[in-house]
């Protein structure tokens, strides 16, 4: 009994000091990591190597993507003839149906002052697929292009989107810097 | 302001006037700097949107929940002895952890994280994620797997759902339960090498979570909540990899659940009670081998460890080619150099993309290399771990351990408590309380 | 369980009812769901709505007709509907997962209160025999095995098949290349001062020991950009060299037969290049060499840029270091061994010496390093191993190239250390004006000091070792020749202005840069036996590179290339 | 019956996790690997397309400066090739070898000839006369600092500076002294002046004396009189061959000695001629005939009708020559 009780004793020990040692080894290496732990970071998409395949609008795990097209006012042109609002081919350039680009209409166009007119994109229904971004890009300023937005991002710990992207434009950013501008507000932050 | 010609034929020198040159630093292009529209109208261009992302505050709140809820659960599990409880407790880990945080991290998912930052110079983890990755292993370490029971979302949504669990033969619960060990492998060599997040990418869980996901994904989550009514748990059981780590430090925890809260009395009831068939049975008292069989059997399975550990290094060093596939800069190589020797070009948006960036290959072919390279090392690693776990699971099936008692198998028990009710000891306590 | 069902009482048997009534329902309303979601799936991947044919085929006929009226009104109504089709179907699959949900929660909710319903005590003579524990471990262990042997084969029949398929330059690429550049004589000029930075010119094609005709020895000569203070480096037919100022530094690939400029790169990619530092004196902002191996050439400047190109000129990757922490600007040469690219960047702090992968600049090592200093390394051939020894305003280190370990270190500089060490007869030789010049004796890890010498010391000019001598050369022109084996002064001679360039060794002679600009030819012995002098017509303080029996020059403005008995005289 | 049930409700589970499996991983890698033409949608190929018929010119020669960066190009009397790149002007025989290289300190975005074969340069918002040996003369800011010259033209007794940021064409005499501001936006007549939306602007002088200018916003073709009277213009709104498609194009604009337009675009990178009335003649070089991402196509006549383009994105100048047939 005596004996038995000592074998138990002994036993309780060694798991002690396993369970001791264990706990300086995750230490250790949580304190080896976290040492060089950083800010929490957040996915996004470099417009500058950003080809406009296509993927952000189908690879995204919600139904409907993260990523939308956004507009940097100050690099556009105002133009009524726009790249990015027109189908290529467009014999006249306004607002009808049949002369637009975007699929889902999600640019919205209204008159500034001749000759300039405003372009807007209607978030809700932006699907991401970046064929404006294509057309802006090639004809215009390239004042049109993709962003992840955050407000609708579920930060996924492996973007779904980032494995399929062909250009490497997906990286993780600082949450405290979200979005890589274009334009004025890309430069002054 | 003379400054040398490039040629020396060309003889020419040309002095710019100096009146023209003022201010030289604002004749450097902006590439910004773009003839702007000018408005009459006093029309003011708006600013680009920039909705935040979810606050680090809010990270740091679902680290503090995580704590509190397992310190929770742990109550529940050992001081309260309350079923109900954990199960309430599953339920809130499914709605706060599953649906209202839909996103990442996960406990499971951050094995994935720390691996990368070990291993990559240039992998930063955020201390959040640090935080789920360690704090559930501590509170295993001193309680047992209560984070199993009813934190973690992908096992509170099995537990929940678990409607008519058939029982696993124990031989084939020790064999699947091995895949556990593989799938861990794998995930930390791929996460290791840059190449993929391979648990979160087969998460069965998380569409449901998110209620979206493209259609395999979705099919194969359904899949995983049907096959988890009629088998317990079947991806804590036999897939999930943290709990590999979560079994190990289990098996050194303080304190644990508990059948019975009194001495057991061997009286069966509690058999046929863990759906999860963690609990191990009072063993025949005759050993089925001799003490020098048994140890001749240990001794030759000793010597054959490291046989093992060298056979599975060495075979799994040599699918470098096989595995490195995964890395994307490893398969864009190679479908490079596929359309070079065919003489194809921009067969794929990849390598058109590619070409039009203007490196040349032999950049990426050496880059390709180095990560083969390391999937070589990798390799040697990933089989040498699974020859030394296969290994060890044999010394572990041929030592004869004596047991008079019903207990929880302290690696494989996920402490959710549904054995309490089955001990007549637990009834007598519950009545005493009663009573007192 | 029909029996049980009829023990139940009144209450009990309408629970019973109701939850096996709604689990019916529950289960055939999410089945329909289910259903649904799927023929909703499968239809707009038939027809994705935002990609319909119908509609491209009428935007493209009102090309052909744009007056088309009637067209056009098509057009709008079919945009309209696609668009409506493509919302509609994502609101169809947002709110049938919802459904679908609480149609499996309600079901399964409804299923386990019947089955609480049944529950009953249980019954251990219903259990079966638990008396085989031992036959399921032995059940188990066979399992085990089984799998073991099946994990095996499926690894080796995936490695043969890769194995297999696996073919073409890119195979084995990162292996080849090795090969070929440790089997390439290092007949070349790499680096500054040459083949492993020791300052010796490979022994064969030195430029001939016969007679020179000095005032004719210039066989060419070109302006070179931009200033600086870099070296030439020479491999086959290519000469690099670096120049710059505060706006735009350069890289240079001059053709070694004619002076022609073969190409040259700006380098101006540091993004805060407005703080730079003010270096427009000396030593200005390309002082560093370049380093390459014959399929790369890397370059670095006092900004931090450091640049990769191929030999054509191709830019291959660029690493920003930072603008390093260093009042003079940054000093170092690159040097390459084998397909590594080594960076000393000794700062003020935050030292590092880093070792980088010559093909995509990705660090392989980096190891943290205290002090600054001015000195570039030198990768030599010990008997212990290559070894890369570093010298910085307080030690001599040497460090494992491949891991980065370091194999040793002896603390015996002092002062700001501007000279690279150098390496003869297993000795590592190490000079500062400041200190002394040292003499260490490799034995093995357990190096010590076997002489100092504390006379006149070089300034920036590095030391020159053979096996017998070692030459030390002063900023204030005094050439001194030690003993190699005692440290013992043999003679000194005395150049007009002084020497900032290091002396370098080809064949049988010594050639010492004057930094008035006369190239200084002697022979090494025990006294001072010079052999010819040649004059550049300009200042001068980078080191000459000796390549295939010319001696190529860098001086402030030009670049010269000079061949001593042009027709065999 | 239970138990069956059970096993079934297995076998469909496990059924339906490995087709997930399957499906999703077929949907991932079918994507990936679909080819290029499928995944981007956004496509302009089908105006890259040109009938071979209407290419009415062929490329005869190229040649390569040794410049990282090319501008600008002109041409004189006697064929000779100004080009500027880098901060460098250089100087071509017409058989193509360099004849001198002059260092300017700044880059110099256009480079023009005037009749009395002087050089005439626009280095940001300085214009510079050199003489035939690359000799300075005079040079002089154009009106402000913030401005951006991007084409000059030199008449007997006037020089036309094209100002993309301030969107004016700024006339001066050959002293260099201001003499009119020409195609401001004018709110009285609702001309809107010349829209420039990127930095491309470009005007020459035909062979009858006359200021063009290019308004690349609207596609259209100014013609003004040295008194600063718009005279004439045209345009041209298409995406295929008649006219000029996006946001400001054409880019670059030469006249042929008969008064034919020579025209270059961006976006669909295409050189094309016009009659002096607008109509399209021809096709100098096709979209297929430039690499991806080509930009700033600088054009230049000779005196026998080769049309000579700068092309930035591979460093040369490519010359077209009639077809013979």
């Amino acid at each position: 009994m005596n004996n038995e009780k000592e074998k138990l004793g002994r036993r309780e020990f060694i798991k002690d000091a396993l369970r001791t040692m264990t706990a300086a080894v995750i230490g250790g290496m949580g304190g080896f990591i976290g040492g060089r732990a950083a800010k929490n970071t957040v996915w996004q998409l470099d417009p500058n190597k950003c080809v406009q395949c296509e993927r952000c609008s189908t690879h995204c795990v919600l139904t409907e993507s993260a990523v939308k097209c956004v507009h940097a006012y100050d690099v556009c042109g105002y133009c009524q003839l726009c790249g990015g609002y027109h189908r290529p081919g467009a014999k006249i350039q306004d607002t009808a149906a049949e002369n637009q680009l975007c699929p889902t209409g999600a640019i919205q166009r209204t008159y500034v002052e001749n000759p300039y007119y405003e372009y807007t994109i209607t978030e809700a229904l932006c699907n991401g697929c970046g064929k404006c971004v294509k057309g802006c890009g090639a004809f215009g300023n390239g004042s049109l292009y993709l962003q992840v937005r955050h407000d609708r991002c579920l930060n996924c710990n492996e973007c779904a989107i980032a494995t399929v992207c062909p250009s490497g434009a997906y990286q993780r950013v600082p949450s405290d810097r979200p979005y890589i501008l274009k334009g004025q507000q890309g430069q002054g932050s | 302001m003379s400054r040398a010609v490039v040629r020396p034929k060309s003889w020419v020198m040309f002095i710019l006037l100096a009146i023209c040159l003022i201010n030289s630093a604002a004749l450097a292009q902006d590439p910004a700097r773009f003839p702007k529209p000018e408005f009459e109208s006093g029309y003011q261009q708006p600013p680009t949107q920039t909705p935040p992302p979810r606050s680090t505050g809010r990270e740091w709140m679902d680290v503090f929940v995580l704590a509190v809820a397992l310190g929770l659960t742990s109550y529940f599990a050992l001081k309260k002895r309350s079923r109900r409880a954990i199960w309430a407790m599953a339920v809130f880990s499914v709605i706060y952890f599953g649906f209202i945080r839909e996103g990442c991290v996960c406990a499971v998912g951050s094995l994935q994280n720390v691996s990368a930052a070990l291993f990559l110079s240039d992998y930063v983890i955020p201390l959040t994620v640090l935080a789920f990755f360690v704090i559930p292993l501590i509170f295993t370490l001193f309680f047992g797997r209560t984070f199993c029971a009813a934190v973690c979302p992908l096992g509170a949504v099995q537990d929940l759902v678990m409607v008519k669990p058939v029982p696993v033969a124990g031989w084939l619960q020790e064999v699947l339960g091995l895949f556990r060990y593989v799938y861990l492998g794998f995930a930390v060599l791929f996460a290791a090498t840059g190449s993929a997040f391979l648990i979160c990418r087969y998460d069965p869980f998380v569409s449901i979570f998110r209620m979206g996901n493209d259609f395999g994904m979705m099919l194969y989550s359904i899949g995983f909540v049907a096959l988890s009514i009629f088998v317990a748990r079947p991806y804590c059981r036999f897939l999930c990899p943290y709990g590999v780590l979560l079994g190990w430090m289990s098996q050194l925890s303080k304190k644990h659940l508990t059948i019975t809260p009194d001495s057991c009395h061997v009286c069966r009831l509690c058999e046929t009670s863990c759906p999860m068939g963690a609990i191990d049975k009072p063993t025949p008292e005759k050993l089925p081998v001799t003490r020098e069989q048994g140890i001749r059997r240990l001794g030759v399975l000793l010597i054959f460890v490291p046989v093992m550990i060298a056979i599975g290094g060495g075979t799994f060093s040599r699918l470098d080619v096989f595995l490195s596939k995964m890395h994307p800069t490893v398969s864009l190589a190679e479908k490079i150099d596929l359309e070079n020797r065919t003489g194809t070009a921009g067969t794929t948006v990849e390598t058109l993309t590619f070409r039009s960036s203007g490196t040349p290959a032999e950049t990426l072919f050496a880059e390709a290399g180095i990560i083969r390279k390391r999937f070589r090392i990798g390799g040697w690693l990933l089989g040498g771990f699974l020859g030394l776990i296969l290994g060890v699971k044999l010394i572990g099936l041929s030592i004869f351990r004596t047991s008079t008692e019903y207990e929880p198998n302290r690696a494989a028990c996920f402490s959710c408590g549904r054995c309490f009710s089955y001990c007549p000891n637990e009834h007598q306590r519950l009545e005493n309380i009663r009573h007192y | 369980m029909n029996d049980l069902i009829q023990k139940f009482n009144l209450h009990e048997k309408t629970v019973y009812a109701v939850c096996r009534t709604v689990a019916v329902v529950a289960a055939v309303f999410s089945l329909i769901i289910c259903v649904l979601l799927i023929a909703n799936y499968l239809q707009t991947r038939a027809i994705d709505p935002l990609h319909s044919q119908a509609l491209e085929t009428l935007v493209k006929r009102l090309d052909q007709n744009p007056g088309d009226a009637a067209l056009r009104e098509q057009i709008r109504a079919l945009h309209l509907l696609s668009r409506k089709a493509y919302f509609v179907h994502q609101w169809q699959l947002r709110s049938g997962g919802v459904l679908l949900l609480i149609g499996v929660i309600v079901m399964l909710a409804a299923l386990k209160i019947m089955q609480n319903l049944q529950r009953q005590a249980p019954n251990p003579e219903d259990f079966p025999d638990s008396n085989n524990a031992w036959e399921a471990l032995e059940q188990a262990r066979n399992w085990v095995v089984g799998l073991s042997v099946f994990i095996l084969g499926l690894a080796v029949i995936f490695a043969i098949l890769s194995y297999r398929e696996m073919s073409g330059a890119f195979a084995e690429s990162g292996e080849t290349e090795t090969i070929a550049l440790n089997n390439e004589p290092l007949k070349f000029w790499p680096n500054f001062r040459g083949p492993g930075g020791n300052g010796v010119a490979n022994a064969e094609d030195v430029p001939g020991d016969g007679i020179i005709d000095s005032a004719h020895a210039i066989v060419w000569k070109v302006p070179v950009p931009r200033p600086g203070l870099s070296s030439p480096v020479v491999w086959e037919n290519h000469l690099f060299l670096t120049g710059g100022d505060k706006h735009l530094r350069e890289v240079y690939c001059f053709d070694t037969a004619s002076g022609e400029i073969l190409w040259q790169r700006a380098v101006g990619f540091t993004a805060d290049s407005a703080s730079l530092p003010d270096l427009e004196t000396y030593p200005g902002y390309a002082s560093p060499s370049v380093a390459t191996n014959g399929r790369y050439v890397c370059a670095i400047f006092a900004s931090g840029e450091l640049i990769c190109f191929d030999m054509t000129g191709n830019e291959i990757w660029t690493r920003d270091l930072g603008i390093p922490d260093n009042h003079y600007g940054h000093a170092s040469s690159l040097i390459m061994y084998q397909q590594m690219l080594f960076v000393q960047y000794d700062q003020n702090s935050n030292s590092k010496l880093y070792a980088l992968e010559a093909a995509t600049g990705k660090t392989a090592w980096e190891v943290p390093r205290s002090d600054i200093s001015w000195s570039s390394p030198i990768c030599v051939n010990t008997e212990n191993g290559v070894q890369l020894i570093l010298a910085n305003s307080k030690t001599v280190d040497a460090y494992d190239p491949q891991s980065g370990r370091r194999l040793w270190t002896l603390d015996c500089m002092g002062g700001e250390m501007g000279p690279s060490p150098a390496f003869a007869g297993g000795m590592v030789y190490a000079a500062n004006e400041n200190a002394a010049a040292v003499a260490i004796r490799l034995n093995g890890s357990q190096p010590e000091i076997a002489w100092e010498f504390d006379g006149d010391l070089p300034d920036t000019a590095s030391p020159l070792a053979t096996d017998r001598y070692v030459f030390l050369a002063t900023s204030y022109g005094l050439l001194s020749c030690l003993d190699a084996k005692t440290g013992e002064k043999l003679w000194e001679a005395e150049l007009d202005y002084g020497c900032y360039a290091s002396p370098v060794l080809a064949g049988n002679r010594v050639y010492a840069m004057d930094s008035g600009g006369v190239l200084v030819i002697f022979e090494p012995g025990d006294t001072y036996q010079p052999v010819a002098e040649i004059s550049l017509g300009e200042k001068s303080d980078c080191t000459p590179a000796i390549v295939g029996g010319r001696i190529y020059v860098r001086g402030k403005e030009y670049l010269y290339c000079i061949v001593l008995n042009q027709d065999g005289t | 019956m239970g138990k069956i049930l059970t096993y079934v409700g297995i076998a469909l589970a496990v059924a339906a996790v490995l087709a997930g499996i399957i499906f999703s991983s077929n949907r991932t890698s079918s994507a990936v690997n679909k080819p290029p033409e499928a995944a981007i949608l956004y496509n302009i190929d089908d105006y890259k397309k040109v009938d071979p018929a209407l290419i009415g010119y062929t490329e005869v020669r190229q040649i390569k400066p040794a410049f990282r960066e090319l501008y600008g190009m002109a041409c004189d009397a006697d064929d000779k090739i100004y080009v500027t790149g880098d901060e460098q002007l250089a100087i071509f025989d017409p058989a193509g070898d360099e004849i001198s290289r002059i260092d300017l300190g700044h880059e110099a975005k256009c480079v023009t000839l005037s009749p009395d074969q002087l050089i005439y340069l626009g280095l940001n918002h300085t214009v510079a006369v050199l003489d035939r040996n690359g000799k300075a003369l005079r040079s002089w800011v154009a009106e402000s600092e913030s401005a951006v010259i991007t084409s000059v033209a030199a008449g007997e007794r006037d020089v036309f500076v094209a100002d993309a940021m301030n969107k004016v064409v700024l006339q001066y005499d050959p002293a260099g002294n201001l003499l009119r501001r020409i195609g401001e936006k004018d709110p009285e007549s609702e001309r809107p002046g010349f829209i420039i939306p990127s930095f491309y602007f470009d005007l020459a002088i035909d062979p009858d004396g006359f200021l063009w200018v290019v308004n690349p916003g609207l596609h259209t073709f100014e013609n003004y009189t040295f008194e600063g009277k718009l005279r004439a213009s045209w345009r041209k709104t298409a995406f295929d061959l008649e006219g000029f498609g996006g946001c400001c194009n054409p880019t670059h604009m030469a006249i042929l000695p008969d008064g034919s337009f020579v025209t270059s675009e961006k976006g669909l990178v295409r050189v094309k001629i016009h009659d002096p009335t607008g109509q399209f003649r021809t096709v100098v070089a096709a979209p297929n005939q430039f690499a991806e991402g080509t930009v700033g196509l600088d054009l230049a006549v000779d005196s026998r009708g080769q049309i000579l383009v700068l092309d930035p994105k591979t460093g040369m100048i490519r010359i077209f020559a009639k077809r013979s047939s």
